[in-house]
């Protein structure tokens, strides 16, 4: 029964780490690499992590597994009368506190970049590319109008008549950075782009900017993942990042849309306003 | 039960009520005389801890005791301190825009009413 | 059995050489500290974090005289539980009663006095959840109030018009307002020349849902004028001093002012309802504990012999003191700053 | 509570005269209901939090079945809720996860730590015959009754759906989750109810432990359960009046929403302006966050009320067990002090991504990041306390171990999450959710199966079966790591947490069997605790009679009979060296020494634990 017990604290580590190696292949890993270069560092910074904790794991299990099967085949007639040593306590104190130490100050930066507004993109802080108000249960967007060439106005933070508007449809152009506000109107919502590995609370009563900078083409989910009520589930969204004259042309379509008076068809009336 | 510390000499009692007193009177002077804010703010906090001193020191019996008073005292007392400066940063200011349409639209309105009164040289309405 | 003194023990107390009943309400106030704390600090926060917070006594009701007062009576009651104690450690029992009876005194004016305070408050309506932040919401309010009077005014005379008998037939359906006031103006017009003069006098009432021509203004009625009024606010650009202004005219018509009487003077507060949460928080939760410590009082004073309380005098004189002291704090922080 | 307090102690007193006089029988409801004898109401604590672990884990396997296979009908349960045909709502489901963890840390964790071994091991761990205040004591356990009361009025009112860690606004304003009207007022009742039981304990535990300890039982000589105790009473005192405070403020927001200007109610955490299922705009002035800051305050402190004492009674049992002093008895105490000093500090860590001042989010990484030191410290002093041991793998070893194995998962997963840019990404996924399963299933209740299993013989006068106790430890163990371990991959696949239907978002849908595994698991690892609730049960009965001290242990509770009588020693102890003096070389005669076994002879230096050697 010893080996037995013994086995089973060395072999659960082991299924452990065979269980994550092979997960990434089973697709139960990231949802593709990330889109964004913040988000590549965060996914940098989780590998780096992901070291240091795999083998912390594997240290520590081993040493248990290990101390486990000395003490349970211990021949001798006492065990080892000690109280402790003031060296080790040192020494294991002192090691981890250093890695951690340094885990702590070497994510600052991209915490800064993320979070801190004088860190932000100047070109993204100046010129929100739209507004996202989260309410159970769906976003709505509003986008700047557009001037009589067709280029987006500035985003005010009150709406404006001429505001271009619609719901869980994010576009957002390729290869610049983009910065959005977000508010919420009833309660807390959080705004979370699984494939960017950006996430931001909604709060009521606040305008809070994020940005990125997508470089890659495509449809991604965006998600509440802020406990918000019943529907909380299901606040799907999609961010689609396209590009720049897709950009431009999907907000001409959008306004011509929103000026449609019912009675040319829509297109006709986008083709009429090129 | 009797502890042997009650028959330590006895403290003027009425002496320190009188001190509380004088410093009630202060706090309501500060209120009275027309002070600028900020000094009037620190002038009857730190009344208000004086006051709170003395009857922690006296009424209270701690001047009394022996060291287990600051065992107990000083977590509590770090962290009566510590939450609200820890709230300061976040509720106490405010590091997004915040947005309160009724309010700022009322605030500003109340600001226009008032130039608008100095401009014409009459009292405020209301 | 295992306190009683054993020889083979070697009596060493340990601990503290305080009895454990002081040191767990010495604990207790450790933990209440934290408690007011999370109140105290919550205030300091919320107000540095507003735009704004009402500070002229004029619309906040605070009383700086009230708090004053009842900081020196608290203090004064402080006095009195030390001396009281003083007195129980050398066994001076009537002497202690004595001074336990005036600090119980004093507990009562001190919730007097601010039961007071309270009443001005919600006299003004400045109760937390209540308060107009802005001049449309002020409107909005006398609207809704002044509705409330009239639909009250309206229900009583229903009353007195089918005590009297005066309906030709009920309207259908029973409780359409204005069927309601219809049939009430019609049985104005059936009693106008009765003989007996309660009914004389119903009928006057009843013309209070009169809706005469609005060319008239001197024909006007109650119902009118609060037709009016209620348009104006809809209008939403009519100012508020407008409407104060009639509201006012309402409330001092002499037949009918009274039915007014319950809506209150429109004054929007800018951050009112917080401050008023703030303020009646913590003085709520105050007075909680002045309250409380009455009981513990009321438990010694009820005793016919003292004797053996000396700990719980001491006691509660500890949480008496920390009521005081959180009061010490509340007087600046709500009256002053 | 003065009153009380003082008053408690004059009933002490007097139960002490009925105990001089004589035997005095006890009527059943004195002995067994209202009993002020802290081992009665330490069991009354463990048999209401074994009973509400049950209801939990129901919950739980409600909340699994949802997960797994969404809008199916749950077998056996879904009878209960029939009104959809046995499926789950998402308004339900919402319910479901608010109250199974509110049962579990409310109902199961805290209480079984404090409340089932905390009063029924301090006073005899340290040489009392009861607690300073029994009848504070008793008041304390029966303050349960109505928040248990008020969590299933909450229940039956539609239950409180805003989540264990209840956010404003969505708690806070009825309109915007229309289905807990009052329930969400309950639940905050409840939650009141509960943190007054939680403080009447705390200052008596701290008042039992400073001033009653048996003579010789100094400080540096009390076993590491009871320093838990005591630090875990302090973290208690000064973080739960916080929640009180806060919880207040809540119920007056939610007091009456009819509408601005109608209904008095408080506005602490409600912004002016909101529009909540088109309503009237609120009016208001307060702010949310302030709610999430308060609430942290207090409940990340908990998270290790919810650990301190278990770690504690580890310490113990594994000494035992290994026939082997702690490794590093000071160490330990101070690394306790240390997570308890820093857990303090750290609570921010809940909120990086909550829009927080990005200030107090560096600040908060580092705190917390720095928590993990004391934990290492505690882990390594664990590993160490078994080399060199003389083990026998019987079932407390084997819950022991893995105690230690499972913190070192949750304890490590918790440095992804404290890393903040890495949270942006992890938070309220199922990284967290498998993060704080592994702390609060895989380590604190395996100490706390490990506890039962210890303390058993001294509570009933019988030991638990063996055997049932191996089957049940490995059913737990490979269902519970079944069930936890595959959370983290969902984790890093972004799967959010709260989730009704996770799988109309499409980058979700293929995770679906993983889910099914893991809730086959779950189940496995449910019905695995029928195992121990039938030990438990029948060893009362059946179990093999105990004596005073069945393992060979040092602690004063050993000394006295099992199970203890009224005023527990029938000899008054006295304390003559710390609590792991196994395998002394001064003492030949066998490899345990009593702390209240005299001392052989004058001259020879003993060991105080904490003296290297
Ligand atoms: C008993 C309960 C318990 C315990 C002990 C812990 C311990 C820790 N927790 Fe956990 N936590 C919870 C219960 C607990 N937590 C709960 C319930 C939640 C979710 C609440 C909710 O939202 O519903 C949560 C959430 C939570 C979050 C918020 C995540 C989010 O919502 O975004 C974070 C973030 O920092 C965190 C971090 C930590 C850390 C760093 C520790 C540390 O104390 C861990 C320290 C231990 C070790 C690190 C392992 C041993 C050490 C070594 C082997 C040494 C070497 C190690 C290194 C060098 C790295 N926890
Ligand atoms: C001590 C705390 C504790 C414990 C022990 C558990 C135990 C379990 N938890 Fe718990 N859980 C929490 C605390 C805890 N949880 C918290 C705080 C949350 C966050 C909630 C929130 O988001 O607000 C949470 C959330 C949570 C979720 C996430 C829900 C979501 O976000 O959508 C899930 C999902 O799998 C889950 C599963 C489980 C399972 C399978 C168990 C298993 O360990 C349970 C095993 C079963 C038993 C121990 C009992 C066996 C009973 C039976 C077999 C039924 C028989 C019944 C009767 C006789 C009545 N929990
Ligand atoms: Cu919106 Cu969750
Ligand atoms: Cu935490």
């Amino acid at each position: 029964m010893r080996k037995f017990w013994c086995g089973f604290f060395i072999f659960w580590p082991i299924a452990a780490v065979v269980y994550s190696a092979v997960s990434p292949q089973f697709n139960w890993w990231f949802p593709g690499p990330s889109v964004t270069e913040l988000g590549q560092r965060i996914d940098n910074l989780f590998y780096l992590i992901l070291i240091i904790v795999t083998a912390v794991f594997i240290g520590t299990q081993v040493a248990l597994g290990y101390v486990l099967w000395r003490a349970s085949h211990s021949k001798a007639e006492r065990a080892w009368f000690t109280h402790g040593s003031h060296n080790l306590e040192v020494i294991w104190s002192v090691v981890p506190s250093v890695i951690l130490l340094f885990l702590a100050l070497y994510q600052m930066d991209v915490w800064a970049l993320f979070r801190v507004q004088s860190f932000f993109p100047k070109e993204a802080l100046n010129a929100p590319v739209a507004e996202v108000t989260a309410r159970q249960f769906e976003w709505r967007i509003r986008y700047p109008g557009l001037d009589e060439h067709g280029v987006p106005k500035k985003l005010h933070l009150k709406p404006q008549p001429d505001d271009l508007y619609t719901v869980n449809d994010l576009h957002v152009p390729i290869g610049r950075p983009v910065m959005i506000n977000l508010r919420s109107d009833d309660v807390q919502h959080s705004f979370f782009l699984p494939h960017l590995r950006i996430k931001q609370d909604a709060v009521p009563g606040q305008i809070i900017p994020i940005w990125f900078k997508p470089e890659r083409q495509g449809n991604f989910d965006l998600a509440c993942a802020e406990l918000c009520g019943w529907g909380h589930y299901k606040m799907r969204a999609q961010l689609i990042v396209e590009r720049e004259v897709e950009f431009q042309a999907y907000l001409q379509k959008l306004r011509a849309d929103q000026n449609y008076d019912g009675h040319a068809t829509p297109s006709a009336v986008a083709k009429k306003d090129e | 039960m009797h502890d042997d510390h009650s028959h330590h000499e006895h403290p003027k009692y009425a002496l320190i009520f009188a001190a509380l007193c004088v410093f009630t009177l202060i706090s309501i002077m500060a209120d009275v005389v027309q002070l600028p804010y900020a000094v009037k703010v620190v002038a009857v906090l730190s009344v208000a801890t004086c006051k709170a001193l003395c009857v922690l020191a006296w009424f209270m019996h701690l001047k009394f005791e022996r060291a287990w008073k600051y065992v107990l005292l000083a977590p509590t007392t770090i962290l009566a301190l510590g939450l609200p400066l820890a709230l300061m940063p976040d509720v106490g200011e405010h590091y997004y825009t915040q947005e309160v349409p009724q309010m700022d639209d009322y605030a500003e309105h109340l600001e226009h009413r008032k130039h608008a009164a100095e401009h014409h040289g009459e009292a405020e309405p209301e | 059995m295992s306190h009683a003194p054993s020889h083979a023990v070697p009596p060493i107390k340990m601990g503290l050489a305080i009895p454990n009943s002081k040191l767990c309400m010495w604990l207790f106030l450790g933990t209440e500290i934290m408690f007011f704390t999370a109140f105290i600090g919550t205030y300091m926060v919320l107000r540095l974090g507003s735009k704004g917070w009402p500070t002229d006594p004029e619309v906040t009701h605070i009383r700086v005289a009230a708090g004053g007062i009842n900081t020196f009576v608290l203090i004064l009651s402080s006095y009195f539980v030390v001396v009281a104690h003083e007195a129980m450690s050398l066994k001076n029992f009537e002497k202690a009663r004595a001074f336990l009876k005036w600090t119980f005194a004093l507990a009562v004016v001190f919730l007097g006095i601010k039961s007071y305070e309270y009443y001005g408050k919600i006299d003004h309506d400045i109760l937390p959840g209540h308060i107009a932040e802005n001049d449309q919401q002020a409107k909005y309010k006398v609207l809704k109030e002044s509705e409330k009077a009239v639909a009250w005014r309206l229900d009583q005379l229903v009353s007195k018009a089918k005590s009297l008998n005066a309906f030709e037939k009920l309207p259908e359906p029973a409780n359409d307002p204005s069927k309601l006031r219809k049939a009430l103006v019609d049985a104005a017009g059936k009693l106008k020349g009765s003989d007996k003069p309660a009914e004389a006098a119903a009928a006057e009432e009843f013309k209070e849902f009169d809706e005469p021509d609005a060319a008239d203004p001197s024909k006007s009625t109650m119902f009118s004028r609060f037709k009016a009024m209620k348009k104006d606010i809809q209008s939403e650009t009519v100012p508020l001093s407008e409407i104060q202004h009639q509201l006012e005219g309402l409330k001092s018509n002499e037949q009918w002012g009274f039915v007014f009487k319950s809506v209150h003077e429109p004054h929007p507060i800018l951050y009112g309802n917080i401050f008023a949460s703030c303020y009646f928080l913590m003085t709520g939760f105050h007075a909680l504990h002045v309250i409380i410590g009455m009981i513990l009082f009321a438990i010694v004073l009820k005793q016919p012999k003292l004797e053996g309380w000396h700990d719980f005098v001491e006691n509660s004189g500890l949480y008496w003191h920390f009521v005081d002291l959180v009061w010490i704090f509340l007087f600046p922080l709500l009256y002053i700053v | 509570m003065s009153a009380t307090g003082v008053a408690l102690e004059h009933g002490h007193d007097h139960d002490h005269a009925h105990g001089a006089h004589g035997h005095h029988e006890l009527s059943f409801v004195k002995k067994y209901v209202f009993s002020t004898d802290h081992k009665m109401i330490g069991m009354q604590f463990l048999f209401t939090t074994l009973l509400m672990m049950m209801v939990g884990g129901a919950l739980a396997l409600g909340v699994r079945w949802q997960v797994a296979f969404p809008w199916t009908s749950m077998p056996l349960f879904g009878p209960l809720f029939a009104e959809s045909g046995g499926q789950i709502s998402p308004e339900f489901y919402t319910m479901l996860f608010t109250m199974h963890a509110t049962v579990m840390i409310f109902l199961v964790i805290i209480p079984v730590l404090a409340g089932a071994f905390g009063n029924f091991l301090i006073p005899l761990m340290i040489g009392a015959d009861d607690m300073a205040f029994p009848v504070l004591n008793m008041l304390s356990y029966w303050f349960m009754i109505p928040a248990i009361a008020c969590f299933g009025l909450s229940f039956y009112f539609g239950g409180a759906a805003a989540g264990w860690t209840a956010y404003p606004l969505l708690a806070d304003i009825r309109a915007a989750a229309p289905s807990s009207g009052s329930a969400q007022t309950f639940w905050l009742l409840g939650v009141t109810f509960v943190g007054v039981s939680s403080m009447m304990g705390s200052v008596n535990y701290m008042t039992t432990i400073i001033n009653m300890r048996a003579p010789g039982m100094t400080l540096f000589r009390m076993p590491l359960t009871i320093w838990a105790m005591l630090i875990t009473a302090i973290l208690q005192a000064f973080a739960l009046p916080v929640l009180t405070a806060a919880g207040f403020m809540q119920v007056f927001d939610r007091l009456d929403f009819g509408g601005p200007l109608e209904g008095i109610h408080t506005v602490f955490f409600i912004p002016a302006g909101l529009v909540v299922n088109n309503a009237d705009p609120t009016v208001g002035g307060g702010q949310p966050l302030l709610w999430q800051h308060l609430f942290w305050f207090y409940s990340h402190p908990a998270v290790y009320i919810m650990l301190l004492p278990a770690m504690g009674m580890v310490s113990d049992m594994l000494a035992c067990m290994c026939r082997k002093p702690v490794f590093g008895y000071k160490p330990m105490v101070f690394s306790m002090s240390a997570i308890a000093g820093l857990g303090f500090i750290v609570w921010g860590h809940h909120m990086f991504i909550s829009g927080m001042n990005p200030a107090l989010g560096m600040t908060f990484m580092l705190s917390t990041i720095m928590i993990a030191l004391p934990s290492a410290v505690k882990v390594f002093n664990w590993i160490g306390t078994i080399w060199g041991g003389r083990l026998q793998f019987n079932t407390v070893t084997l819950y022991c171990a893995a105690f230690i194995s499972m913190f070192i998962v949750g304890g490590l997963s918790g440095i992804f999450m404290a890393a903040v840019p890495v949270d942006i990404y992890f938070h309220d996924t199922y990284m967290i959710v498998a993060h704080f399963h592994y702390v609060v299933f895989g380590t604190t209740l395996f100490g706390v199966f490990a506890g039962i299993q210890f303390w058993y013989p001294k509570m009933f006068g019988r030991k638990m079966n063996e055997t049932l106790g191996k089957w049940h430890f490995f059913l737990s163990f490979i269902g519970f790591n079944g069930a936890f371990f595959p959370m983290h991959m969902l984790g890093i696949a972004g799967f959010p947490r709260r989730y009704a239907d996770p799988y109309i978002h499409p980058y979700l849908e293929h995770l679906m069997p993983l889910n099914q595994f893991i809730t086959v698991s779950a189940i496995i690892m449910g019905f695995g605790q029928f195992l121990l609730l039938y030990n438990f049960g029948t060893s009362w009965f059946l179990g093999e009679k105990a004596g005073r001290n069945p393992w060979g242990a040092n602690g004063l509770e050993w000394s006295a009979p099992s199970p203890p009588g009224h005023g527990n020693f029938d000899v008054p102890p006295v304390c003559y060296r710390g609590p792991y003096e196994y395998s002394n070389p001064n003492n030949p005669d066998q490899d345990f020494w009593m702390q209240t076994d005299p001392p052989k002879s004058k001259k020879k230096p003993e060991g105080d634990a904490g003296h290297g050697h």
